[in-house]
């Protein structure tokens, strides 16, 4: 047990993975000799050697298109994207061939790989370094999208990921990559695609979100329960698609009220989806429309605007306040 | 070192076949004569299969199909050469060589019918991906799989087809870009048909040869005569071999002409003359073979004719059991998006069950 | 005035651009001498020459990032993709620079271009000619996505697309290609992008569809009207994203129910997003839940299996008579 | 006709001026002393602005940025010999070139700093084309522009610029050839500095030089010593003609060496030794154009010093005006969305502008 941050927990996953299961191997932009431009495959060549960690030419299509081949083959790929921002360069590869391979041939051909990618906002970066834009590949059946919120559940549903039969789009929120640590085992565990977390229970409001979002979630919880003693119950969404619609359901059927909590621009977002499963589920028990707190419908400004730009746990409260008096 | 030369570079081509049947001496690989008659009898129950999907898909027994006609000399000797291992990555117009690594003719029948089924395979271990019906796609697989032959030390080659058109395509670039950073065991095989349906070769690139586009990845190019099987044969088989000892990728243009329509939605008509398709005819790959092997006296018309009668039977049969009312579930489809079960589509599994169940009889 | 199906209304919307402002030329694959495969460029050759009516390589990124660079030129590029199951191929170009052009160069650099490109399923063709991923550029703010029903709006919207001077993704429905035909003025006229039309008055339930869904969902009303003397408001969106939230939501306050129905797979769908903005705007007038007709989450099938995966009128009716009731 | 060579390629390479200042007498385009002042100002002063931002960089008063130094000689020349008109069309390593263009010093820190007003260029008409961080999209906006100048007859010549990386992507691929086809007047420079981040350009290719890829465009190519600014002019210029006169796309590969880091957000110390980077260092561009200058006589150490307080105060003012508190609007982003109003976009600004003045108090 260790108090890693994000970027180790990932890390160790790989690693261990690479470990026990000699056809998983790590691919992308600078992920062997430099270690990752956040240094999450840090270590892994040496103990691994260029065949198993593999330092690719800048083509994010190739790197995708040629995992596509190698998991036919039967190997284990799990390709990195620099940068979510650059991943739009494989979405002919991932459209084609990454979503649709097992329904083509009725499960003869299926495509066990992880594309990873460091998404989100926060860190002062380039253009191009901040979006979320997780509904893009979360909207075509036939992947999963998969993202975690702390060091522990990163690794735990980066394993998952890698042990999935099908392919995983694992969205890492890279605002969250070196903010926390947390104690992670050293023996493997996992998590299962494709069920959110109730991270606390709570019974007047259920506030739903994921990835980077979840720390300023948690922080306006605390306030709005501090202050108003209200009950909340906390998800983590963790997988994106498919997604759980039975622990959503369940809880807004309990608490009636709903505030979602998202990075990307609003329209055409997770949280519409959110929005219409409660519509969907749990209609009859809502006493107040659910609130969606995203992002704006704008092009992601640079860093000099990003801060106005995210969500912050102001508005969370705010959310919640106005949705508890609804 | 003022304006020097840094480094010069040649396209080789290569013909053995002439279109009357001559093939040179010098060249002519001396394949055994039952290779040379499985070689040709491959290519006319191509052409027959081609010819018997026309007719089906006019009466409207069939769906939109593209035709290989014209094209069979460069998958079919391609297939022959592989190994069993050996990975067949086609783009869509490789009927032929399909059928060579044991494809059932039914497959191309079902799958242009519009059902999955004809992408399953008797046996995975056929080793044939799927038709990438978007262009360009499939060389990035093959990079991949002639990785994953190295990764495993299998010794397996990756063969991959491609147009004319989709060397222009950006995953024609970075899959070859890979290929041959990774020294991978791939050979390409662009069939260069002169036609991306209506876009002409001269409108696809300004380059002289589609060839020399392997200078770009440092890999050997060649170009053949791709209505000649035995070029075609002696081509492949040198870059397999290189591939094999572990000497990387190499890119081969074969020179070829799309007889028939693009798919059987398009007409040709509207942006190539007869003139230009007559011509292509008098270079088309099985009367040449024909004549070779006359030549050599293993042909004659009496065999001809009874291959003639015996693609017919083997294509008869298929198209019999293809129209044979099958029972494939509809909701095949909810099995195979993922390998796991997952509540939503599970419910909506449930849910397409009862609206199927209650038909669409309002419209 | 002349009666046209949706081919012939785009080609119209084109010839008469193209004739009015020199700068408007159009490219792709096919395009030129051939007609277009589904004919819709059919003529524009020997009006306009090869200067102006381009027969491109292979290649949609290059397509659409050569319609960026002739944008900022001073043309205005009518791209083609010759199905929308191609398109993803430029998915780079359109994330990092279609889109953000605008705002990048807070408005220095804008781009007047069209994305055309048909899609949907129907016609009985090869894979990946039969999808509908409008959310795909929906969720990125910086385009519209605009989708005509029918011929008559299919000019005009044309028109109106080709006139804007910010990029749109025009997508057409090859099921309504030729499926019917529709007066349409020889005089160019335009609808406004951005604007839902109300295309039926009526006061029990609010029906939303768009582009080949139409028919069924007109067939649909007409039937519950008939069988059960139900007043039904239909609205036709026309435009994609930006969403025209006001008519939606002052047709659902008055309505209090509203059916949905599209051709996308149902997660992370448009009607998600309708269903988000209603509960953001109409929440407290609602009878009942909205209900979601749609595609399924399923890899889309090949056409051997296509007819039962398309949503149908059926399927519409029981809807309305379900949402009716509830 | 059977084995034959179809076509023969080969790779020129210029260099004019040795690392030691002494220039090839007869390759000396002998371009008017005040010409080569300008051009050894330019990128004195492009050097400077490296120096000064990389300060700031450290010190938490600029945002991460790459570095162009050592890559002066690529971009400052090829922009000197652009036409009023031309497009420059960088990647995102060309803050010479940029400033030869017209481009405000302070662009680049308002830029790097987060702030888009950083594009905001004085003038449209200075044919800059922003950044483009996503790599290999712009050689596809260079075809786009070319075409428009060959469809607006303007003359107008589109000069890209792409790493060594960035011809591994897709977008340098489809670009490319479309110009190609196209004869559009554009020219392509790549300037191969040795490394895309951590990957070493012989990992990134495996063809001998990057410049024979232009043969598969079936353009011109010449790889020139990209520390040789006088080797650059001639190249470029030489390329730019040939554009200009409706002869088609020329690919330059300028080989130089990324002195300093990847950007600032980079430790080289990782992947490449100290002992190449001082190697590098005795190539780089301006010492040699110093001693070039020295050479004719036209320079000296007093001028040199006059120069160096000269570039730095220049640079002193941009950081002054740059570090004066601005109010650029945090609203700014939704003006910018569409050119016409849309409701959605309206209602949300209120709501941004109704939260921006709540603040963010509680985290
Ligand atoms: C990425 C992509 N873009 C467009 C198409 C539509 N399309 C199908 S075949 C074809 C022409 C292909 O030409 P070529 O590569 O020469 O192959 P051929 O059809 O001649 O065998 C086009 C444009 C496609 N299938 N994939
Ligand atoms: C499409 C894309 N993929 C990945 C990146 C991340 N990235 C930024 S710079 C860089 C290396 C570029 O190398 P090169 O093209 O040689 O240019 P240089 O940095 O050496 O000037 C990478 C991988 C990017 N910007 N764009
Ligand atoms: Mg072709
Ligand atoms: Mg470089």
């Amino acid at each position: 047990m260790a108090k890693l941050n994000m970027v180790q927990a990932v890390n160790l996953a790989l690693a261990q993975e690479m470990e026990s299961d000699p056809t998983v191997l790590v691919m992308g932009q600078d992920v062997a000799v430099d270690g990752g431009v956040f240094r999450a495959t840090e270590g892994l060549l040496d103990k691994f050697g260029a065949m198993r960690v593999v330092d690719t030419p800048l083509a994010e299509s190739g790197i995708v298109g040629g995992a596509v081949g190698m998991a036919i083959a039967g190997l284990k790929p799990v390709c990195e994207m620099q940068f979510s921002g650059f991943s739009y360069m494989m979405m002919g590869q991932f459209e084609a061939h990454v979503t649709r391979m097992r329904s083509r041939t009725h499960g003869q051909l299926n495509l066990p790989m992880v594309i990873r990618m460091p998404f989100g906002g926060g860190v002062r970066a380039l253009e191009h370094h901040s979006e979320s834009r997780e509904v893009l590949y979360a909207h075509q059946p036939g992947a999963r999208v998969v993202i975690p919120s702390g060091p522990r559940n990163a690794r735990a549903l980066l394993v998952a990921a890698i042990r999935d039969p099908d392919p995983v789009v694992f969205m890492e929120p890279k605002h969250s990559y070196r903010a926390f640590r947390e104690e992670v085992p050293d023996e493997s565990e996992t998590l299962p695609i494709g069920k959110a977390q109730v991270v606390q229970e709570g019974t007047d409001l259920t506030l739903i979100s994921w990835g980077a979002m979840m720390r300023p979630t948690l922080k306006a919880a605390a306030t709005v329960e501090k202050e108003r003693g209200a009950s909340i119950e906390i998800i983590d969404l963790l997988t994106i698609a498919p997604l759980d619609h039975e622990t959503i359901a369940a809880s807004v059927s309990k608490t009636g009220r709903c505030v979602v909590v998202q990075e990307a621009p609003r329209s055409f977002g997770p949280s519409s989806e959110i929005t219409a499963v409660i519509n969907d589920k749990a209609f009859w028990y809502l006493e107040a429309p659910v609130k969606r707190l995203t992002g704006y419908d704008v092009v992601t400004p640079y860093f000099g605007r990003e801060k106005s730009y995210l969500p912050n746990a102001d508005q969370v409260v705010r959310g919640i306040v106005e949705t508890l008096d609804a | 070192m003022p304006r020097k030369q840094l480094a010069k570079f040649t396209v080789p081509f290569l013909q053995i076949l002439a279109p009357d049947g001559q093939a040179d001496v010098k060249l002519d690989p001396g394949l055994p004569d039952d290779t040379l008659l499985a070689l040709y009898r491959w290519m006319r129950l191509a052409r027959e299969l081609d010819e018997r999907m026309l007719k089906l898909q006019r009466q409207g027994r069939l769906g939109t199909f593209p035709p290989n006609t014209g094209q069979e000399a460069v998958s079919v000797p391609a297939a022959m050469v592989m190994e069993p291992g050996d990975w067949f990555v086609g783009a869509f117009r490789e009927a032929g060589g399909r059928l060579v690594r044991g494809e059932p003719l039914r497959a191309a029948l079902d799958y242009y019918n519009g059902w999955e089924e004809g992408n399953v395979l008797p046996d995975r271990d056929l080793h044939i991906m799927p038709n990438s019906v978007v262009i360009g796609c499939q060389i990035e697989h093959a990079a991949g799989l002639a990785y994953a032959s190295r990764y495993n030390k299998t010794g397996e080659v990756a063969v991959a087809f491609i147009g004319d058109g989709g060397t222009s395509e950006g995953g024609f670039h970075e899959g070859l870009n890979m290929a041959g950073v990774w020294k991978a065991p791939m050979v390409t095989i662009i069939q260069n048909n002169q036609w991306a349906i209506s876009i002409p070769r001269s409108q696809q690139t300004a380059s002289e040869t589609l060839a020399q586009k392997g200078i770009a990845y440092g890999m050997p190019v060649m170009q053949v005569d791709g209505n000649d099987p035995l070029a075609v044969w002696v081509a492949v088989t040198e870059a397999i071999t290189r591939a094999r000892k572990g000497d990387g990728p190499t890119l081969i243009e074969a020179v070829t002409y799309r007889l028939m329509m693009h798919t059987t939605a398009d007409d040709p008509t509207k942006y190539r003359t007869e003139e230009e398709e007559k011509q292509a005819w008098e270079h088309e790959p099985l009367v040449r073979t024909r004549k070779y092997l006359e030549g050599k006296g293993i042909w004659d018309q009496k065999r001809e004719d009874a291959l003639g009668a015996e693609v017919k039977a083997e294509v008869d049969a298929a198209v019999k059991d293809f129209e044979t009312p099958h029972s494939w579930d509809q909701d095949e489809p909810f099995r195979h998006v993922y390998g796991t079960p997952h509540p939503v589509i599970e419910a909506q599994h449930r849910e397409f069950l009862a609206n199927l169940e209650r038909g669409t009889d309002r419209g």
